[in-house]
């Protein structure tokens, strides 16, 4: 892959980045809150809103106040939040860097455990072992969040067994080991529904990649079962498995935000619910902002792994 | 009969799925160093016998009596385990296409160190030094270069060659070849086969050749077994099979092979003014991206055909032959407008610009037939409303009703009438072909062009298709722009035929003239590469 | 069509999802009928029970009949869920089909917007839509509906666009058939079939999607008994009785897990492999 | 279940007024306005065993307190911090009355119409900088500046002007009579900040805090985490005993208390009625509870029809059976109300006979209001806190066969304070204990009211309020409030079914922590840590 393929793929994300901005600018504008009201409290005397919303440029013509919004992110700068006064960017990249670190933990669990189940599912095809995975993968899929959540808060979080802290977030660099014990159950949550979706997708993959002629060639061939296995099959079955990851970390990025809500855990998902109760207007469009950004970089890490891969794919 | 001891035989073999029986009382014999051809239709059953042999049989699959030996061993005797020293080692297999029987995610050089490696029970550099060898051995110019290079770096040649190296690999006593040159080009597939049968001859190794096409096999196997229905029903020496064949099947089945001595249209075309007339047509694809636009840096689009220039006179079958990509088919979607080109059109005199000018006039003169019947009619619809809606564009005939136009144009393919209330999933691949013959002429078109109709159907049905289109250009006077890349069949029919080569048209002459000294170098090894029926 | 229904019926997938699905239907029609109490009473002797003969799925906190507000629940949380389905497939139906259809600077300049909507993940952008519409179920209906959109147009587009690649429709073009008849006659019944399914397969996520909404406090509101919501206000009685919630979250997962049986199971009618 | 206001019937300034906790009513006449440094003392929480110092207190808040500066704090999590950085004049004791804090000793004239307040001497800011009556004029003087959007303007009373006499002694006229001055100037908003602070603008106090309080300001992470160490130059020489204070954040009240339950924090300062049960019966953690006057109000605009008319709401009130309200609303944690604003957690209540449903009665008085068919209503709810959508289901359903039918319409709480508070004719409001009876009266009820939802507007009930305001002596004051309730009692221009417990739950190990019935006070300089 060239370095210009590269850079257009980057241009694109900018040029994506860039219209979600004008999107989620547009959805604040018409939310039912005044930016001016929301600083001064309703104690404000006319004079004084009028003078504060110059001061905010509220009283621009709409794509002014767009263009000199977008011009200070594009200078990171991301304004400060009508709440606490902190600047926005700051306090949202704080909490994005805990959210990827939940997503990553959830991410790696859901490779770890769903590769094997998909595989084995399909090697054992219209078997039991194959209808109880698929039957459980299909709850795993139709379980909502919040659900899940529960389920697991009233049994492994249930402070009466003691098994695991339910709540709450410890950086790493703080105390490590209780840290860890508190992303267990937001990272289980989150994995849950991955899971179920990722397993379906080696499934279905791995019984297409089984059909296919070179693993028939390979078998011709008399090469062992675990050559053909993991050198002809396997290999070939994960790579549309990463393109579906890549999707995933939408969900993921949206699922977070309720497992977020739920395990009072402070990620960006959290402070995204906060400002949007609060009517926050430059925290929620710095956090809406930097979530489609980060997703959208997401898929591009996705499609370089897969290039690197997948030695047919040459982006020129 | 040889006498020579079998090295591959089966021996009354029955097989079948459910109440299906795929295989009845099969008896072949493939002795050391020699070929069997083995012939048949799609659905005949020979892939089947293959996988039988090779003990690699879906779980419906339900067997009856009789042995498959290798060797004098019965190979229906053996354990999985035991069948899985023996694949690739004793018994090996090439399959129809290399872009599909080669992993995409392993180097081309992996494909045969692993065979070696299991076993030739060979180190890696060992085995890596023996491959570099066999790929040089099989014609691969660099084979250093190519061990390195994955499937889709090399050309479909190349790649059937390492498949052939790695089928080789580990000096197997039997070979199964299921089709090996049929997803290749002509000229590719010859030197493919002139590798097998050096290599053949060379190793003595005893080889079973499935093939659907009898031309081709009668050249390279001493017998032909042809099977039908899941029996052999005729197995002896190749020439005879062709001159002499025993079967009433047989004798079907080689009458239908078209060959290029026996002309099936006698008369030429009248000396009148082309119905149609292209001049130096080029066909561009793709379109300038957005980004390319806003930069200004528009590069030219690459062209599909360049510079074409053709003539068709009334009634006149037109062949046009070449690989594919060679450009044919972009003429084709050209004329009935559905790409845009360059160049000059014309229609009984009269100029078409583009696509927008095509109008009623010209699309009810110039009709098209598609390759596959089964894309080209709408699944949704049943054969009566595909074939009224010509009519309803075009006008019904005679003041026919447009329930009696169609049982009428059904007739006309030799299609039953009550074939309009059906579906195109309830009916066989000639008949869905006949269908949208039947739609072209429901137009009483003046040419209809005809974009590979036949390749997509089984030797006997292409024949008969053949036959409907000649007793309509009997009836209606229609002249053809018949597009194939099947020589032997084109030379049958055409009144002239033009080469095509990588968009380019290389050579425009009469059928006798073909091949002549005067011909293109392109022409002549096109020819050459064709195999014709021994006999 | 009564071949695909037969195809449908003969899948396990399809049997069983269709099964469900009709369970629901019933009791979204004849919900308030066949209940046993009136979901909205108040039985405040018998707050909190647990399963039992008289409340056989127990009561929750105002002592109302949880089985009798499933069952009631079971219209509103339906009928919102194919509701803001259909809302998603019609408008990206029509976009997909547009844009396909238009091609050139409109597709792209379409696709781009598409790409950058779906570059917001799926949750948040309902959120925000619910936040300036206000939170309310039908509200929640229109989000979720406005949030599929992009993706269904996608789908669509991609159908239609393979659809316009088939022979079929060169044949019409070639024949010098108009747009409209091309689009409508030709290309529309092709492409609804892998839209239905797709439509089918969403259900299930706009079932899990408002129950989200509702549980978020966005979606339905009280004393409405759609599910979301039922689990939502169960969720502070969670160590009280725990049954409270898990019906209606069983509830929301079998609907939605049959939702997708369904669709897989169309998935294998309609295709020609099967 | 927001105990101390949340931003939720409150916004800015409105919360003042809605959330005055009660005084138990026993301790009433202990701390008197004179008593010096002798509260100091402090009667708040008496401990058997002597206070051990050392130690870290982990107290989690339901949201999360995004505002620093204490002029403009609004919600609990903020009171928290701004009571713990802070100081003010004077702080309210557990039975409602004023007591010392930065000032020692207080005086009025005759007239109650100036005030003088003597200031503790040598008390530094966590700058170093000393405490004069000059930072005491300046923080008024914000707070009373419009443009700082201080809740507290319309709280700390009829202030006209705050002048220092000399640099310990600070002299306040009022606009007219006001004997509750030194409680309203307990007020949360009312923090002392160093007049150099203020003058260089006030937006450093978004990111530090520069208070008198006894603790100081370590780090401050809104959402998550704010965490305080003491401040040993606080002017009490022993307190406070802990060494750091770390303020969690935990929105989802289920969360909250699993992190309490399993350890995770020491002093859960909201907890829902819900969960009480479930501490109650936990092992090294225990609930706390204190009657309160926090209360769920239904506003009926009485200038419109069909509310005009007193029947309609009278007939209304009868439908409710209050002892099952108690149980549905707030999970019987609660008492029952008498559709008047006070209760025994006020200085000034006199009991009222709780009303009984009478469906009958209330069919009659609907029939009589020209409705013998019922009545058609919609009932607003904000969505925060979910008991106002538990009251409005509740009274749906008490209401229904009086023939009442009541659309419940539940909403976003920012879209309610935008669109329904103050303006619609018929919701839910929330509001937590003022605390002087005169407070929620003079903010919530009389024709002048800041907050005159229900636009009751009575003048007989206006004038004994003035009356009361001006009254020094406490029995004379009895007697006209108890007229002013029995008016209400008669009219209902709200109904107030239910009054509402506060409830907190803490490790056992946490010593010296009293609820206070007001919500908004917590004295964390009073706590300590006791063995495990």
């Amino acid at each position: 892959m060239s370095a210009s393929y590269l850079l257009r793929r980057l241009l694109t994300i900018l040029l994506t980045v860039l219209i979600v901005s004008m999107l989620v600018f547009g959805i604040t504008q018409v939310l039912p809150a005044d930016a001016a009201v929301m600083l001064l409290g309703e104690n404000a005397t006319p004079e004084q809103l009028v003078a504060v919303r110059a001061r905010l440029g509220l009283d621009l013509p709409v794509w002014q106040q767009y263009l000199g919004w977008i011009g200070h992110v594009l200078r990171g700068d991301f304004g400060t939040s009508l709440e606490t006064g902190l600047p926005v960017g700051e306090v949202m990249f704080t909490a994005l860097g805990r959210s990827l670190l939940l997503a990553l933990l959830s991410l790696l669990l859901m490779l770890v455990v769903a590769i094997p189940l998909g595989v084995v599912a399909a090697l054992r095809r219209g078997r039991a072992s194959d209808l109880g995975i698929g039957l459980a993968s299909y709850v795993g899929v139709s379980m909502p969040e919040f659900v899940t959540a529960t389920l697991v808060l009233i049994t492994l979080g249930n402070p009466a067994f003691g098994l695991l802290p339910s709540t709450g977030y410890v950086p790493l660099t703080e105390d490590f080991r209780g840290g860890l014990a508190r992303l267990v159950l937001p990272v289980l949550t989150v994995s849950v529904i991955l899971v179920a979706h990722v397993v379906r997708m080696v499934r279905s993959e791995m019984v297409d990649v089984l059909g296919t002629d070179y693993v028939r060639a390979a078998r011709m061939k008399g090469l062992s079962r675990p050559r053909i296995l993991f050198r002809h099959a396997l290999r070939n079955a994960l790579l549309p498995t990463i393109t579906v990851v890549a999707l995933d970390i939408g969900y993921l990025l949206g699922g977070i935000i309720v497992v977020e809500e739920i395990f009072a855990f402070p990620g960006i998902g959290r402070a995204l619910i906060v400002a949007i109760q609060q009517r926050d207007l430059p925290s929620i469009q710095a956090g809406a902002l930097i979530m489609a950004a980060t997703y959208a970089l997401a898929n591009l890490l996705a499609d370089l792994a897969y290039a690197a891969l997948d030695k047919r794919i040459r982006y020129a | 009969m040889s006498e020579a001891p079998a090295v591959l035989s089966v021996e009354g073999y029955d097989l079948s799925y459910g109440r299906f029986a795929a295989l009845r009382d099969i008896r072949l014999a493939v002795p050391r160093g020699q070929v069997l051809g083995l012939v048949g239709e799609s659905g005949s059953g020979k892939t089947s016998l293959a996988y039988a042999i090779m003990r690699h049989l879906p779980h419906s699959a339900v067997e009856g009596g009789g042995a498959i030996r290798l060797s004098g061993q019965d190979l229906r005797a053996m354990t999985a385990q035991q069948m899985r020293h023996i694949r690739g080692s004793r018994l090996g297999m090439v399959f129809q296409d290399p872009s599909a029987s080669l992993n995409p995610t392993l180097r081309l050089g992996e494909h045969v160190i692993e065979v070696l490696r299991r076993h030739k029970r060979l180190t890696r550099p060992e085995a890596r030094d023996r491959t570099e060898a066999m790929l040089r051995r099989v014609g691969l110019r660099e084979p250093a270069a190519m061990m390195r290079r994955y499937p889709h770096e090399a050309s479909g040649g190349e790649k059937q060659r390492v498949v052939i190296a790695a089928a080789f690999a580990a000096e197997p006593e039997c070979l199964l070849l299921d089709e090996p040159t049929t997803a290749l080009d002509v000229i590719t597939a010859r030197q493919i086969l002139e590798l097998f049968t050096e290599l053949q001859a060379e190793t003595g190794v005893a080889a079973l050749y499935i093939s659907h096409d009898l031309a081709l096999v009668s050249r390279i196997a001493q017998r032909v077994a042809v099977i039908h229905r899941g029996r052999v029903v005729e197995n002896d020496p190749a020439a005879q099979v062709f001159s002499n064949p025993r079967e009433e099947y047989t004798r079907r089945l080689v009458a239908a092979v078209p060959r290029p001595d026996l002309r099936l249209v006698r008369d030429a075309p009248a000396e009148a003014a082309p119905v149609l007339a292209v001049q130096g047509m080029t066909v561009r694809y793709g379109r300038q991206g957005l980004l390319q636009r806003l930069a200004g840096r528009a590069a030219p689009l690459p062209a599909g055909a360049r510079e074409v220039s053709l003539e068709l006179r009334p009634g006149e079958i037109l062949g046009v032959v070449g690989e594919s990509g060679s450009g044919k088919s972009t003429i084709a979607k050209a004329l009935v407008g559905l790409n845009g080109f360059e160049g000059a059109l014309r229609h009984e005199g009269r100029s078409i610009a583009g696509p927008a000018a095509m109008d009623r006039d010209y699309r009810r003169a110039v009709q098209i037939v598609f390759q596959h019947p089964d894309a080209s009619l709408n699944p949704r619809q049943s054969i009566g409303q595909i074939l009224s809606r010509p009519l309803a564009l075009y006008g019904t005939p005679d003041g026919l009703s447009r329930r009696d136009a169609v049982a009428a144009l059904l007739e006309e393919v030799q299609l039953p009438a009550d074939f309009a209330q059906r579906y195109p999933h309830q009916l066989s691949g000639g008949q869905k072909q006949r269908v949208a013959i039947a739609r072209a002429f429901a137009a009483r078109p003046k040419v209809v062009i005809c974009d590979e109709i036949t390749s997509s159907l089984d030797v006997s049905i292409q024949a008969q298709i053949v036959q409907l289109l000649l007793q309509l250009r009997e009836r209606f006077g229609t002249g053809y722009l018949f597009i194939t890349h099947d020589l032997n069949l084109v030379r049958q029919i055409a009144h002239r035929i033009a080469v095509m080569y990588r968009g380019d048209l290389v050579e425009l002459a009469d059928t006798a003239a073909l091949g002549g000294p005067q011909s293109h170098a392109y022409t002549r090894a096109l020819l050459d590469a064709v195999p014709t029926p021994v006999g | 069509m009564p071949d695909t229904l037969r195809h449908l019926l003969r899948t396990p997938q399809g049997l069983i999802g269709g099964g469900i699905i009709l369970m629901a239907l019933l009791a979204a029609i004849g919900g308030p009928a066949i209940a046993p109490f009136d979901p909205e009473a108040f039985h405040v002797r018998a707050r909190f029970s647990g399963p039992g003969a008289t409340y056989w799925l127990g009561t929750d906190q105002f002592g109302r009949d949880i089985l009798s507000r499933i069952l009631a629940g079971a219209r509103s949380t339906l009928f919102l869920a194919v509701a803001a389905t259909a809302l998603g497939t019609v408008a990206g139906a029509v976009l997909g089909t547009l844009s396909a259809f238009i091609g050139g600077w409109v597709d792209e300049a379409l696709m781009r917007i598409v790409d950058a909507v779906m570059a917001i993940p799926n949750l948040l952008f309902t959120l925000l839509i619910v936040t300036v519409l206000g939170a309310s179920g039908v509200n929640a209906l229109i989000a979720l509906g406005i949030a599929f959109t992009p993706g269904m147009a996608r789908i669509t587009r991609s159908v239609a666009l393979a659809v316009r690649q088939q022979d079929f429709v060169n044949a019409a073009v070639a024949r010098g058939e108009t747009g409209s008849f091309i689009v409508l006659r030709e290309m529309l019944p092709n492409v609804v079939g892998p839209i239905i399914v797709e439509a089918t397969i969403r259900v299930a996520f706009a079932v899990m999607g408002l129950a989200t909404l509702s549980f978020l406090g966005l979606g339905a509101q009280p004393p409405s008994s759609e599910w979301g919501l039922m689990v939502a206000e169960a969720r502070p009685y969670l160590f009280r009785n725990a049954w409270m919630m898990l019906f209606p979250g069983l509830a929301i997962a079998l609907v939605a897990v049959a939702f997708n049986l369904f669709g897989d199971g169309l998935r294998d009618a309609l295709n020609p492999r099967a | 279940m927001l105990v101390i206001g949340e931003r939720d019937g409150c916004r800015p300034g409105m919360e003042a007024l809605m959330d005055r906790p009660a005084p138990l009513s026993r301790r009433n006449l202990l701390a008197g306005t004179a008593a010096g440094g002798l509260a100091l003392v402090g009667l708040h929480g008496a401990h058997a065993q002597t206070a051990r110092r050392g130690g870290t207190l982990r107290i989690s808040v339901e949201q999360a307190p995004s505002k620093l500066n204490p002029l403009q704090h609004r919600v609990g999590p903020e009171y928290l911090l701004g009571e713990m950085l802070y100081s003010g004049l004077t702080r309210l004791g557990p039975d409602m009355a004023a007591q010392p804090d930065l000032a020692t000793s207080w005086s009025s004239n005759p007239e109650l119409t100036e005030w003088t307040f003597r200031l503790r001497p040598q008390v530094a800011f966590h700058d170093g900088s000393a405490l004069t009556a000059q930072d005491v004029v300046a923080t008024f003087q914000a707070i009373l500046d419009p443009a700082t959007g201080s809740p507290g303007r319309s709280n700390i009373g009829p202030v006209d002007s705050v002048t220092a006499v000399d640099p310990l002694t600070v002299l306040f006229r009022l606009k007219g009579a006001y004997a509750d001055l030194p409680v309203a100037l307990a007020y949360t908003n009312a923090r002392i900040i160093p007049a150099a602070v203020l003058k260089g603008g006030m937006a450093r106090l978004d990111r530090e805090a520069l208070g008198t309080g006894p603790f100081r300001l370590v780090s401050y992470e809104p959402s998550r985490l704010t965490v305080l160490e003491r401040n040993p130059d606080y002017y009490h020489p022993e307190r406070p005993y802990l060494d750091r204070v770390e303020v969690q954040v935990f929105p989802d009240a289920t969360a909250r208390t699993a992190a309490l339950l399993a350890g995770d924090s020491d002093l859960m300062l909201s907890a829902a009625p819900t969960d009480f049960a479930r501490m109650e019966g936990a092992p090294g953690v225990k609930g706390l509870r204190t009657p309160s006057g926090q209360f769920l109000n239904v506003i009926m605009g009485c200038n419109q029809k069909p509310f005009d008319d007193v029947r309609v709401r009278r007939a209304l009130a009868l439908t409710i059976d209050r002892e099952a309200m108690v149980e549905l609303a707030a999970e019987g944690l609660g008492t029952v109300g008498a559709d008047t604003p006070v209760n025994a957690a006020y200085r000034f209540n006199t009991a009222l006979p709780p009303r009984e449903a009478n469906i009958a009665e209330a069919k009659k008085l609907l029939a009589e209001a020209g409705y013998p068919r019922g009545l058609e209503l919609t009932l607003v709810a904000s969505d925060r806190p979910n008991t106002r959508a538990q009251l409005g289901v509740a009274l749906r359903e008490m209401a229904k066969p009086a023939g009442f039918n009541i659309n419940l319409q539940t909403m976003a709480h920012a879209t309610f304070l935008d669109q329904v508070w103050l303006k619609g004719p018929f919701y839910i409001g929330l509001y937590n204990m003022q605390p002087t009876t005169d407070g929620i009266f003079s903010l919530l009820y009389a024709s002048s009211a800041p907050w005159n939802e229900s636009k009751w507007n009575n003048a007989s009930f206006d004038k004994l309020v003035e009356d009361a305001r001006r009254t020094a002596d406490d029995a004379r004051r009895r007697e006209l409030y108890a007229r002013a309730q029995k008016i209400m009692y008669d009219e209902v221009p709200t109904l107030i079914p239910v009054f509402f417990d506060l409830l907190a739950g803490i490790r056992t190990r946490v010593q010296g922590f009293n609820l206070h019935p007001r919500g908004a006070v917590y004295r964390i300089e009073e706590v300590w840590l006791g063995g495990a």
